[in-house]
């Protein structure tokens, strides 16, 4: 009466599952998508509704075209998530073809041509941020200085559609440079570092985030209450981020107390840029960082070190993405040589040695 | 002491022989099937081109120039290089025949690795000391190794991925090595040569 | 008693409320009973007896075969009806040779207590009877328990675990044995330990038991033989290895037996069938079994003779209140799907579960996400991830350089796979490729013994036609030829 | 003009004694059988067979990981060379998945006893008397057929074999299918 093909394994299952972990992430990143919409009007709105509908817009194209089920794909959410990143880390009021190519470039190539879900070894966000930026490094870094949403300052509907869509100038008033920008230009000008600093860093300021920049980088606590939301429902390890967050404090305050003239602190450097977002959203991206917790640890340093070499002395003022591509990279390396101990073997995986008889004391640990 | 720092990374990292100079792309395509292989062809160009920037240093110093015959420059590195990988052939065939075997015809290729000979040149373009050209020549090596086998694991990885039939194989290894190059440029900027 | 953890592992949920208050109930002797002669690891048992003969209840109905097999009994007085082919209680129900009974009576066979004290026994006599009367890992493993009675005096048993944590989520047969007869199975712990010399008895009990825990300590406090210690509840925290290292701290190094580290495990049915059997004589010819799942109409435990039918079960369970989308024999974690309810209950089913579709929820299979939730829950430190990539691409060397031998098989990483890859499946394809590897190996290397024998058996041939053409040819030569003039016969 | 050939000469020179020293200093320890196989191949490095080169070929072959049809230029004349030189039966291709071997059986009506299969059978597998009815052990059969074709009665036939609780293993998971249409064999995942 039971027709069956034989089954092995649990015939019961953890109730998580892939669609239901994306929606966890999306709904941690809301916080402060709304704050980023809030602080820089409504054509930051336009770009997250550009770029999260053209990310379903071109999986669905893709998944069309090898002819597999639509729904099941994009039922994962999985585009909607890298959709709504990317605009995250866009300038608020970037122009409809940054968005729409940018999400086009980080679906198609960063992760359909791999074979979709799971396949691919460079974080598609992440991927389309420094294409973008090295494409059109003009349009990637003209920053806006906030204009809250009901203020005289902001665009109305009609006037955020004309700044999308065709890409009226940002009126002088409001362009400003974000906190990295300026302190890297005054470096460059041989201003010392309290001077260049004096004027701009007030970590409170710098913490809730009403200060030019990426549309949803700015507000580091609503970043980090999201993050904590994921950790608490364990949907991430806290390994990457506490790595890469500890690491990067590290080495800030190492070469602040090595010369405090030309070398920020640890708080400047947390707060300022994608710190926040790449620690708790796209650092521990499972597809693309290593499977093991010592791997996450290293992963997280190597980023933490790789994003303070940039920032210090690299051509970009932002070195996010280019650590996280270049991590991504190693990953497969990193998981390759941190494997977990064996039960019943040691680290190098010959058997263990027996335990002498007479001190098989039950207190002794069995560890080699 | 640090500039020979500087010039080590920088030429392992910023201006990377592979992914930003686009040299020796052939081995880099051809042996990054397999982690191991690709760590034993990266110690074996290593090996090969130290040796080889050390070995053009010094004809070119002390035959060709007093000879003044600078036009036999890229006769005698071939020549030289060539010579210097069947040294290292022989040394692997006698200290580890599984290398050997695993390696395969792409060890005789360091011959034709531009990157090989593309160091020896600029070396004696730029007109560097003995120490610059050898900390070119190894940080240039280390470069490719590095490069090589991060590539290799990315491609075993990817050899397992469910890529449709149009990209599986030697186009979605190019698709990944375009974008590696892409974040490399990510040291661009470096106070480093 | 200090504890120690061990990697990984889940917590599903126990879903144990179903059966764990309910008490254990005898079921009616079913009229036919249908035991199979392969119930254990190793040799299948020999069939004694002929169809058409009439058993008493316990008669020895087929012998073991070597060290590592175990006899069956007649769990019930009855005529045998015929020794034929049924199927298995195996996920493709492929035919066993069966022993089918016609019982005679209703009423259960009386037990006549023995007056002898088995302590006074040596050991070997124990480990010997104990044998004799079938005695298999009740834990599900089926591994003979006589083999594990008898120590090797290199190495000395120093502590004796017995496991009662029965971390399987909707079985409670250990817990209420625990509950309802704590007595006897002290006594079988005091006799496997007076077996065995070992210095020290554990019982491990999970700390989701209280009322089990409870029990046998009241009954472990009157003699000082056996200490009752509480182990935090987590599965697989039942399987031998996890429970040698929470108990000892000393993992088993890998191509060991516990008894290499001086350990020894046995399953709490194990001792309370080791306390019936040498108190009472009586051979292992039944069990408690837990009926539960979603689809059950009275879940419950019931003592059931060997070789009941599933369908009796679940029949005196109130039958089924929907068709069951999987029928599973064991715990849901590790049990095998059974074909149909035409299969008997053997030495090692603890468990009948009906499971509904919501319990099942089994959401389409995607992509590995690499999350490595696998690779933290699996408590022998393997990469399942990896290992079901590689095997998916069917690279059998890649798995096996992993480490899938040293797969358990409990099923953690399945579990908490949010794609809902069948991860042990395929490690449980990737095990029989490699057997099947090896026994190919085995195989060719045996034909090429094979044709070597023969060409050196032509070869002899040969040669002695041709030594014996020789022969024949030279004593031809002799007739022909006179006899030498100059040697004179004598 | 003279320097440069002088020049060249020099390093030329130079470089040659120095290898020949190093390969004297360094014997290459490598496994005579492979460099016999290496010279039986082809030689021609088109690496159709997988492997990165005949030397690489010929290691896979001696330690078995390679099949002896392994190479399409060198076709079945290299096949047969190599069978020899390793001395290994050309097997044919064992059907892979649930396809049980299938072994020898002998047809109790048709068998005469007449020992032609038994004397033709590689591995002895067969046994029985004259003018008696013979049987095949089937641990010994490796199901070759050698018997089949000699046998004049066909009273011994090839026949799969059964699959039992012992023999029996997992097969592959079925792969999801995120297609619309059927799962093509090469297509990936959803």
């Amino acid at each position: 009466m039971i027709v069956i093909t034989p089954q092995a394994g649990p015939h019961v299952r953890n109730p998580g599952k892939v669609p239901s972990l994306m929606a966890k992430v999306v709904l941690a990143l809301v916080p402060a998508t709304l704050f980023g919409i809030y602080l820089f009007g409504l054509p930051a709105l336009n770009t997250v509704l550009l770029c999260v509908v053209s990310a379903l817009f071109f999986e669905g194209l893709c998944v069309r075209l090898v002819n597999k089920r639509l729904g099941l794909v994009l039922a994962d959410g999985s585009a909607v998530l890298t959709g709504l990143l990317l605009a995250l880390t866009l300038p608020p009021w970037a122009p409809w073809w940054i968005a729409v190519g940018g999400t086009g470039f980080a679906i198609v190539v960063g992760k359909q041509v791999y074979g979709g879900l799971g396949q691919n070894p460079f974080n598609p966000a992440m991927l389309a941020r420094v294409a973008l930026l090295l494409a059109f490094p003009l349009q990637m870094t003209t920053w806006v200085a906030p204009a809250p949403l009901f203020s005289p300052a902001a665009p109305d509907f009609a006037q955020s559609l004309t700044i999308t869509f065709n890409g009226a100038a940002v009126p002088d008033s409001l362009s400003g440079a974000t906190l990295l920008g300026q302190v890297k230009t005054d470096l460059d000008r041989g201003l010392a570092l309290p001077q260049a600093l004096g004027a701009h860093f007030s970590p409170l300021g710098q913490g809730i985030g009403y200060a030019a920049g990426s549309l949803g980088e700015t507000s580091t606590l609503l970043l980090l209450l999201g993050g904590l939301y994921l950790l608490w429902q364990n949907i991430i390890n806290w390994h990457t981020p506490v790595s890469f967050l500890a690491t990067l404090a590290l080495l800030a305050w190492v070469f602040q107390q090595l010369d405090p003239t030309s070398y920020a602190g640890p708080l400047y450097h947390l707060s300022s840029g994608a710190v926040m977002l790449a620690a708790f959203f796209i650092l521990t991206d499972p597809v693309t960082s290593p499977a093991t917790r010592a791997g996450q640890l290293l992963f997280g340093a190597g980023c933490a070190l790789l994003v303070y070499i940039i920032r210090t002395w690299g051509g970009y003022p932002e070195g996010v993405a280019f650590a996280v591509l270049l991590m991504n990279a190693l990953t497969p390396l990193v998981d390759h040589y941190f494997k977990p101990r064996q039960y019943g073997r040691t680290r190098r995986g010959k058997p263990l040695p027996l335990p002498p008889l007479e001190k098989m004391a039950p207190s002794r640990r069995g560890r080699p | 002491m640090n500039e020979y720092v500087a010039l080590l990374l920088g030429t392992a990292l910023v201006n990377n022989v592979v992914l930003v100079q686009f040299l020796g792309l052939c081995p880099f395509m051809g042996v990054s099937g397999k982690i191991d292989t690709a760590l034993g062809m990266g110690l074996a160009t290593t090996f090969v081109l130290t040796l080889a920037t050390v070995a053009s240093w010094l004809i070119e110093h002390y035959l060709l120039a007093p000879l003044d015959v600078g036009y036999l420059r890229i006769l005698s590195f071939i020549l030289v290089i060539a010579a210097v990988v069947q040294f290292t052939e022989t040394c692997i065939r006698s200290l580890s025949p599984v290398l050997y075997q695993a390696l395969g015809i792409f060890l005789p290729l360091i011959t034709t690795n531009c990157a090989v000979l593309g160091v020896a040149l600029l070396n004696s373009q730029q007109g560097n000391s003995f120490i610059q050209s050898l900390l070119y020549g190894v940080g240039a090596s280390l470069g490719f190794m590095l490069v090589l086998v991060m590539f290799a694991g990315i491609r075993e990885r990817l050899a397992r991925a469910n890529t449709a039939a149009l990209f599986a194989g030697p186009p979605i290894a190019f698709i990944t090595a375009g974008l590696l190059s892409m974040a490399f440029l990510g040291f661009t900027g470096l106070p480093l040569r | 008693m200090r504890l120690f953890g061990f990697r990984g592992g889940v917590h599903p949920e126990a879903a144990k409320h179903h059966t764990e208050r309910r008490p254990i109930r005898r079921l009616p002797l079913p009229r036919r009973l249908y035991i199979p002669l392969q119930q254990h690891i190793g040799a299948p048992a020999k069939a004694e007896v002929a169809p058409g003969q009439h058993v008493e209840s316990g008669q020895l109905l087929a012998r073991s075969q070597g060290l590592i097999s175990a006899p069956v009994h007649a769990p019930a007085a009855g005529r045998i009806v015929a020794i034929e082919e049924h199927p298995a209680p195996h996920p493709t129900g492929l035919p066993v040779s069966t022993v089918v009974i016609e019982t005679d009576s209703e009423q259960p066979p009386a037990t006549v207590p023995s007056t002898e004290d088995p302590f006074t026994l040596p050991p070997a006599t124990i480990a010997e009877r104990v044998g004799a009367a079938g005695i298999v890992g009740m834990g599900g493993a089926t591994f003979p328990s006589a083999v594990k009675l008898m120590p090797n005096p290199k190495q000395p048993i120093h502590t004796l675990i017995i496991n009662g944590s029965e971390c399987e989520p909707y079985l409670t047969c250990d817990d209420r044995l625990m509950q309802e007869r704590p007595e006897a199975i002290i006594d079988g712990i005091r006799l496997i330990r007076h077996a065995l010399q070992a210095r020290r008895a554990v019982l491990a009990i999970e700390d989701n038991k209280p009322a089990a825990f409870a029990a046998m300590a009241a009954a472990a406090r009157q003699s000082e033989a056996v200490e009752v210690i509480r182990i935090p509840s987590r599965y697989p925290m039942g399987w031998e290895k996890q429970l040698v290292k929470t108990v000892t701290g000393h993992e088993i190094p890998h191509g060991q037996l516990p008894g290499g580290i001086g350990v020894c495990v046995h399953n709490v049915g194990t001792a309370y069938a080791i306390h019936r059997c040498l108190r009472t004589r009586q051979p292992l010819s039944s069990r408690i079994v837990t009926v539960a799942g979603g689809a059950v109409r009275h879940p419950q435990n019931l003592e059931v003779p060997i070789g009941a039918r599933l369908e009796e079960l679940i029949d005196f369970c109130g039958g089924l209140t929907e068709p069951p989308a999987r029928l599973v024999m064991g715990g849901p974690m590790m049990g095998q799907v059974m074909p149909h309810l035409r299969v008997p209950i053997v030495k090692g089913s603890s468990g009948v579960l009906a499971l509904s579709a919501h319990e099942v929820d089994d959401g389409p299979e995607r992509p590995c996400i690499r999350c490595g939730r696998c690779v933290m829950a699996c408590p022998a430190g393997l990469l399942p991830l990896e290992m079901g990539a590689r095997m998916r691409h069917d690279d059998l060397d890649g798995a096996e350089a992993l480490g899938v031998q040293d797969c358990i098989g409990c099923g953690c990483c399945s579990y908490v796979c949010p794609s809902k890859i069948p991860l042990v499946h395929y490690f449980n394809y990737a095990k029989g490729e490699l057997q099947n590897r090896r026994q190919e190996k085995a195989k060719s290397e045996q034909t090429r013994q094979w044709a070597q024998a023969r060409s050196e058996r032509l070869a002899r041939e040969a040669a002695e036609k041709a030594a014996l053409r020789a022969e024949r040819a030279a004593s031809k030569a002799q007739q022909k030829r006179p006899p030498h003039p100059s040697k004179e016969p004598l | 003009m003279l320097i440069s050939i002088l020049t060249l000469t020099l390093i030329g020179l130079g470089l040659g004694l120095l290898l020949s020293a190093a390969s004297r200093l360094l014997p290459s320890r490598e496994d005579p059988l492979v460099a016999k196989v290496n010279a039986l191949l082809p030689g021609t490095q088109c690496g159709q067979c997988g492997y990165a080169g005949c030397a690489q070929a010929a290691a896979a072959l001696v330690d078995g990981s390679a099949p002896l049809n392994l190479c399409p230029p060198g076709g079945p004349a290299i096949a047969r060379q190599l069978a020899q030189v390793l001395e290994r039966p050309l097997a044919q291709p064992t059907p892979g998945g649930l396809a049980m071997p299938s072994l020898a059986r002998v047809i109790a009506e048709q068998c005469i006893g007449c020992t032609k299969c038994l004397q033709n059978c590689p591995t002895d597998a067969i046994v029985g008397a004259p003018k008696q009815l013979h049987m095949v052990l089937e641990k010994a059969c490796t199901g070759c057929g050698a018997c089949v074709e000699v046998c004049p009665t066909e009273g011994i036939q090839l026949q799969q074999q059964a699959i039992t609780l012992g023999n029996w293993r997992w097969s592959k998971p079925p792969r999801p299918n995120p297609f619309r249409g059927p799962l093509c064999p090469g297509e990936g995942l959803a």
